[in-house]
């Protein structure tokens, strides 16, 4: 890959700390706080070298630029973010460079990434490819899916979307025929799943956005009898989402490392900010998770 | 010369769900005359005149002004044709001042710009109350005045858009002799001026004092007209009540026994000083005093609405902490408030509720309130004090002024009071039930409770009062016993001119 | 006399011809509620089976529960923006309670597989807890309800993000799931937990006093303080149980999805008082009752139901919800509610 | 007269005593305002740096604009919770205008590279038309302001998504994110924005005619009508400004970080409302001024910059937040909001 060099670091602030703020779209979504995990695992196992700060978007992206820009006026010595958007954060970018603070995203990958920024994570797009080709395999190609989506407006949701989508175009037997929003609610999705099986329309599988709203989806199908007919399958593995493997209910999910990510923004933070170059992206791939090795992932 | 009618109202008639409140009614107003509307409690009086001022749209039946004939989508209408009007429920806007609520709607404007020009306006306002010798500053927000100061501003109000017909619905119901006097004043004045009045009243002398021409309703129908030269006091009575009415205050002797209630030195800072006064059983203790001498203050402060800074009160002897009207009531209190709009009903509750409220514990069987019993007190107060309803579950804020005050008043008596508090009792009810409310009191005086009585209508404070305290300017500046007192001595006291000699 | 007699008649020859007028206004929402389920079992076969009509009310089960607490605050003129927040907050405290002994990631290792009653008392208690200092906060300091709710909405889900730091609390005992995903005799739990509590708010409303005290302080304060009613106390406990019936809804609300997540009742407040208000209630106060609020929870739960059965794509159904919320309260006459 | 200049006299000396009093009265949120500058730049020195002042203001810009219409709509006893949804709306419509000619994914290939106008104009229309139809609906059928823009919030919102197909729509022309980005003479545009609107909203409401008919509106409604007032029309316009405001909004926000998304303004009119009423506005009408909501909205976002400059947890800030926002509203002495 391509590398960066730091622009202009000055290797920490005054007490020798390495001041590092970290912007998460949403801190109400689980996966995120697992990757928060990570970075704080990577923190700690530095001693008292970084001091980090932690501040929460609330999934809207002007007040996620706002956070930068306090990070900025702090003199942080790296920024990291979880973009709530990939394609808003030409603003943030612009300002990080223009005051030579290294700027990380993780998990999405932004259109616009200039010199002087890094990307850690992986293609959202792969999770719904990732899950759908299993399904699809489960299906024995041919069968009616249902798509549960994120937020509407979220752009995980709509990358995970498209992979599904992508993968059932290549099956001419496989028809989606329904995609709803559960916003990334395992309540809702239960709702919805419990209403599209009201509607006795023919449903084979359901490729949910996220792990839990699988979960309500297959507590609804629980309900209904229909365990073990309707083949459903999320992405993230949470542990939740593994339990629910290991039971045989949840076919498939798609891990998605959240250690990995977390850890990995954390290195490319200091190695920046100590003026060490990185590779501009730093890829962390998605991974299946199916009966077959739930246990890796326990 | 014929006559020269402004207004001629002819059939009208207005429904509304359950009631016909006016039947096929008629008015007449000839050209600067003031004329006088009466009728009883829920007579459609106002309601008539909403049709005028364009709030209500009459279902049928024609109105003609100034020999033409109108229509009047709104008020924006009238109030073009040259018609203004004092509600008989005033409506201040609390937060504005009193000059932008009497040029609401007709802000002077600087230039072209748009841009109110409020110095102007203060001016305007002070112009107004000079015409008018009304001593309020326009600057004060309106929710600083008191009631009757609300209701001066609000005459002002009507006057100010010079019109040629002015509605007045019962523009004394919260002022006292003084500032009738003075309006008064202001309307021989307009008459000259060829200004029309629609005058409505419950105030029976008034009427005499004033109006030329008199119109009478009975339930919604139009009883008959003539002037009031022709048309004596007990024969308009009887055609507004439908029989014969004694018009002499039903005083009955009660026995006078202990002392039930004693107020010491009762203080509040800016309000009343130093008020002290005893009540006895079988008594009817009247307060006299000018608007603003503070009656309502006191009693107010004594029925645990307000905190009173010093002072003592003793019921039957023992000292007593009212610190809230749930105390109050527990000592066998009540009190009818002044401003029934603000602080008595619960407008959009039924009749109903509204009387049961100070008292529900009457009406529970264990945890249930007991419906049954509710709706037969409620029905047999309603026959008490004739309360004109289609029935009790109607929601309040349908009723009439008069029919609304009568409601309270029941509220009041289903506590079962040992002393009743009335502020201003009568304010905006019939002649007739007046006489039934004044019946009432006596009769809880020979009962061995007690009853104290604020009215700013001398005669029924002479009429009525075993002993009469007079208040000026937050103090008690005199007490005498009933055979002592004359009209002309409680207006010396009340003025603070007694010290003058 | 004969007067009065003869105006009687007109009266009542009158009535019987706005009768139906009348009806139409009293009963205005649910002609139109059952105008949408007429409408639907037309476009949509599957919509009429019992099975579903049960799903519908399950899923507002837990709404409704919030909204009459809400209607009881609304009717005092007040507001309760914090339910949805409590109710995160209760899941959360109550799931932790109730986990399952088999389960490693348990949040309190030692305090597993606990009879159901101490996480559903936990649970009760914090919402109770909840809605207590709402009251206090606003019947003592006379701050607007708006603000005081407003602050417990973010306090709560912060308090809730923090005992639970961030993550849902999962696997919980099979008891009690039931709460949430029992039946009895066919019905599921969470309708029958309902139906008792639409029972007991509306006897407590219409038949006590102090459900004419809660109406009276709606209908005018100062009348109230005056008529001798403690305003204060009752203000308290109207929050008081309101933030009952909102810890109530996160219970069923944890176990009908077996997880206790600080995420959950997010924006609930907001169709909590829809409810309230499409079933009549009046937001300057003195007006409301709880089979209006019921009315109006099924009126957003039949939306939703008929939407997805219809299978109105995402977008078009947030259109079309909205439309059809507006219109129903335009088409139901009783207009003083603003 | 002798005993009225007596009482005057009177009044006045009270009035010297009460004078420290009474400035707090008047001036506490704007005391407690200063308290919150005095303490943050104790802690984190960070705090006063100009850029970091800038920066508070530039962030509270967009609620500031959105919080002026809606101070406006509640001071007539109105709601608006539409304004986060329009903002949304005219936030995609101007950007898909705003397009730079060398994107490959524009949403209009044919209308890109157009003059910074016509998406201004477009984005202020989308704002007005949705402000103009709550405004009407109110007026018109007299359905709660609350439910009007309830059911606007949601449509607004669907229709955003659907217009931009849940996407963001990216890749802004320089002009156009000038508004959002650019400065002059140092100063950030959107400071310079808000404070010109707030200064012609101010005159608005203080000098105009129309300014005192919204005060006569909210105050008494009735009184209103009977001085022959066009309360219908005035609703309808002053929905129809905060529209405007909330368009303006929507331009701001996209321009500021370059990119009009479906999703933004999630929850900014809690922000805005609460804006309006810790800086005094009354739910119950009559009362507010902008100067006050300026500082509401001034308080919020030094709460927000100063707790994180702090470095406070994102849970603990939530809770702060919620209690500080409780707090300066219990210190205000201004009570009569609710
Ligand atoms: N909006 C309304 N809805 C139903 N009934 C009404 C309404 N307004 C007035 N009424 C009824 O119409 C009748 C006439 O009322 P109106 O207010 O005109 O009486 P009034 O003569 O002015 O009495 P008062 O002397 O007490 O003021 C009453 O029976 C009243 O209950
Ligand atoms: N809300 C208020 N704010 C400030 N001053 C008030 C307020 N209410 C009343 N006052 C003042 O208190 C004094 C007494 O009021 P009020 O006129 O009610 O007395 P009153 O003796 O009850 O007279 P009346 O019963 O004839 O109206 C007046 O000077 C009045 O201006
Ligand atoms: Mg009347
Ligand atoms: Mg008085």
């Amino acid at each position: 890959g391509c590398s960066s060099s730091p622009a202009g670091t000055d290797g920490g602030s005054g007490d020798g700390k390495i001041k590092v703020g970290v912007s998460i779209a949403n801190f109400d979504d689980t996966f995120l706080m697992y990757m928060k995990d990570g970075m704080d695992a990577y923190a700690k196992s530095l001693g008292g070298e970084v001091d980090v700060t932690y501040v929460d978007a609330k999934e809207d992206a002007p007040t996620q630029l706002n956070q930068v820009e306090n990070f900025i006026s702090q003199g942080m010595d790296a920024i990291i973010v979880v973009p709530v958007n990939t394609q808003a954060t030409e603003p943030m970018s612009n300002s990080a460079v223009a005051e030579g603070i290294p700027l990380i995203y993780v998990n999405r990958v932004p259109d616009y990434l200039p010199e002087g920024t890094t990307f850690v994570g992986s293609e959202s797009i792969d999770a719904g490819i990732f899950q759908m080709e299993y399904l699809a395999e489960l299906l024995g190609d041919e069968g009616n899916v249902v798509i549960m989506q994120g937020r509407l407006d979220n752009e995980a949701s709509q990358k995970r979307t498209e992979g599904v989508q992508q993968v059932v175009a290549e099956h001419p037997g496989i028809e989606i025929t329904k995609t709803q929003t559960a916003n990334w609610s395992r309540e809702e999705g239960m709702t919805l799943m419990e209403n599209w099986l009201s509607s006795g329309d023919k449903i084979n599988a359901v490729a949910a956005n996220n792990d839990d709203m699988a979960l309500g989806a297959i507590m609804a199908i629980e309900a209904a009898g229909l365990l073990g007919e309707i083949f459903v399958a999320g992405v993230d593995a949470t542990p939740d989402a593994i339990a629910q493997v290991e039971a045989g209910k949840l076919d498939a999910t798609v891990f998605q490392d959240a250690n990995g990510q977390g850890g990995g923004a954390m290195e490319a933070a200091v190695n920046l900010a100590k003026g060490n170059a990185v590779d501009q992206y730093i890829w962390i791939p998605f991974q299946l998770v199916t009966p077959d090795n739930y246990q890796d992932f326990k | 010369m014929a006559t020269e009618y402004i207004l001629e109202m002819e059939n009208i008639t207005k429904r509304f769900p359950g009631v016909v409140a006016l039947d096929n009614v008629q008015l007449k107003v000839r050209k600067g005359t003031v004329h006088a509307l009466m009728g009883e409690n829920g007579a459609g009086k106002s309601t008539l005149m909403k049709t005028i001022i364009g709030i209500n749209q009459p279902d049928e039946g024609t109105i003609k002004f100034k020999g033409e004939k109108v229509e009047i989508p709104d008020t924006n209408a009238a109030l073009s044709l040259g018609i203004s009007m004092i509600h008989q429920e005033l409506n201040p806007i609390p937060h504005m001042t009193v000059a932008e609520n009497i040029f609401l709607g007709r802000e002077p404007v600087i230039g072209k710009s748009g841009f109110v020009d409020k110095k102007q306006m203060v001016r305007d306002a002070e112009k107004l109350f000079d015409r008018l010798g009304i001593a309020i500053n326009p600057r004060v927000k309106m929710k600083e005045l008191s009631i009757a100061n609300t209701q001066i501003v609000e005459i002002a109000k009507a006057i100010s858009y010079n019109s040629d017909l002015i509605i007045m619905d019962e523009p004394t119901s919260a002022i006292t002799e003084k500032e009738v006097a003075n309006l008064f004043k202001i309307i021989r004045d307009l008459k000259k001026h060829e200004v029309s009045i629609i005058y409505i009243t419950h105030k029976m002398d008034e009427v005499y004092k004033i109006c030329d021409d008199i119109t009478v309703f009975r339930d919604g129908q139009y009883i008959g007209s003539d002037t009031a030269e022709n048309l004596g006091k007990e024969e308009m009575i009887k055609m507004m009540v439908g029989r014969e009415l004694n018009q002499v205050f039903h005083k009955e002797e009660a026995e006078i026994g202990d002392v039930l209630l004693s107020v010491k030195n009762l203080t509040r800072k800016g309000e009343f000083e130093n008020v002290s006064f005893e009540l006895r059983r079988g008594e009817i203790l009247g307060f006299a005093g000018l608007m603003g001498a503070g009656r309502t203050e006191v009693i107010e402060c004594l029925f645990g609405v307000t905190k009173a800074d010093t002072g003592e009160v003793y019921v039957q002897g023992k000292k007593v902490e009212i610190k809230s009207p749930e105390d109050a009531i527990k000592h066998k209190m009540a009190l009818l408030t002044e401003d029934r709009k603000l602080t008595g009903c619960f407008l959009v509750l039924s009749v109903k509720d509204n009387m049961i409220m100070a008292n529900i514990d009457k009406f529970t069987n264990g945890l249930f309130l007991n419906k049954k019993k509710i709706k037969n007190v409620c029905l047999e107060e309603k026959d008490k004090l004739k309360i004109k309803t289609p029935h009790i579950n109607q929601l309040i804020r349908n009723l009439s002024g008069g029919n609304q005050q009568k409601v309270l008043i029941s509220r009041w008596l289903l506590t079962d009071p040992e002393v009743l508090i009335l502020d201003e009792p009568t304010r905006g009810i019939d002649v007739g039930a007046k006489a039934e409310i004044h019946k009432l009191m006596s009769k809880l005086a020979q009962q061995g409770k007690a009853v104290i009585m604020i009215s700013s209508e001398l005669p029924e404070v002479l009429g009525m009062s075993d002993r009469v305290v007079v208040m000026h300017e937050g103090k008690v500046t005199g007490e005498f016993e009933r055979q002592d007192v004359s009209q002309e001595m409680i207006m010396k006291f009340a003025t603070g001119t007694h010290k003058d000699h | 006399m004969k007067n009065e007699s003869e105006k009687k008649v007109v009266t009542m020859s009158k009535d019987y011809k706005e009768l139906t007028k009348d009806i139409f206004k009293k009963y205005g929402i649910v002609i139109i509620f059952l105008g949408m389920v007429a409408l639907l079992s037309v476009l949509s076969p599957a919509f009429l089976q019992t099975r579903n009509l049960l799903n519908v009310v399950r899923q507002i089960s837990v709404i409704g529960l919030v909204a009459m607490g809400v209607t009881m605050v609304i009717i005092t003129t007040g507001i309760d923006l914090s339910s949805g927040s409590v109710i995160a907050l209760s899941a959360v405290v109550a799931a932790s309670l109730a986990q399952r002994p088999d389960w490693a990631a348990a949040k309190f290792p030692g305090l597993t597989g606990l009879p159901v009653i101490v996480p559903i008392m936990a649970g009760l208690a914090v919402g109770t807890i909840a809605g207590c200092i709402n009251g206090t906060v606003i019947a003592k300091t006379k701050i607007p309800p708006f603000i005081a709710t407003l602050g417990m909405m973010t306090v709560a889900r912060g308090v809730a993000l923090l005992y639970a730091d961030g993550r849902p609390i999962s696997s919980l005992t099979e008891s009690y799931n039931f709460i949430g995903q029992g039946e009895v005799l066919g019905i599921p739990f969470p309708i029958i937990l309902l139906a008792i509590m639409a029972l007991a708010m509306h006897t407590l409303l219409n038949n006590t006093k102090f459900g004419r005290y809660v109406y009276a302080i709606g209908g005018n304060e100062q009348a109230a303080v005056v008529s001798g009613l403690n305003v204060s106390k009752y203000k308290i406990l109207i929050y008081t149980i309101a933030g009952f019936l909102s810890g109530m809804a996160g219970i069923v609300l944890s176990a009908r999805i077996s997880s206790g997540q600080p995420g959950l009742g997010l924006g609930y407040e907001l169709d909590a008082i829809a409810s309230a208000v499409i079933g009549g209630t009046s937001l300057s106060g003195g007006i409301g009752t709880i089979p209006g609020t019921i009315v109006g929870a099924l009126i957003i739960g039949v939306l939703n139901n008929g939407l997805d059965l219809l299978n109105v794509s995402a977008y078009w159904q947030q259109i079309v919800k909205g439309l059809i919320i507006v219109g129903a309260v335009i088409l139901d006459e009783r207009k003083n509610r603003s």
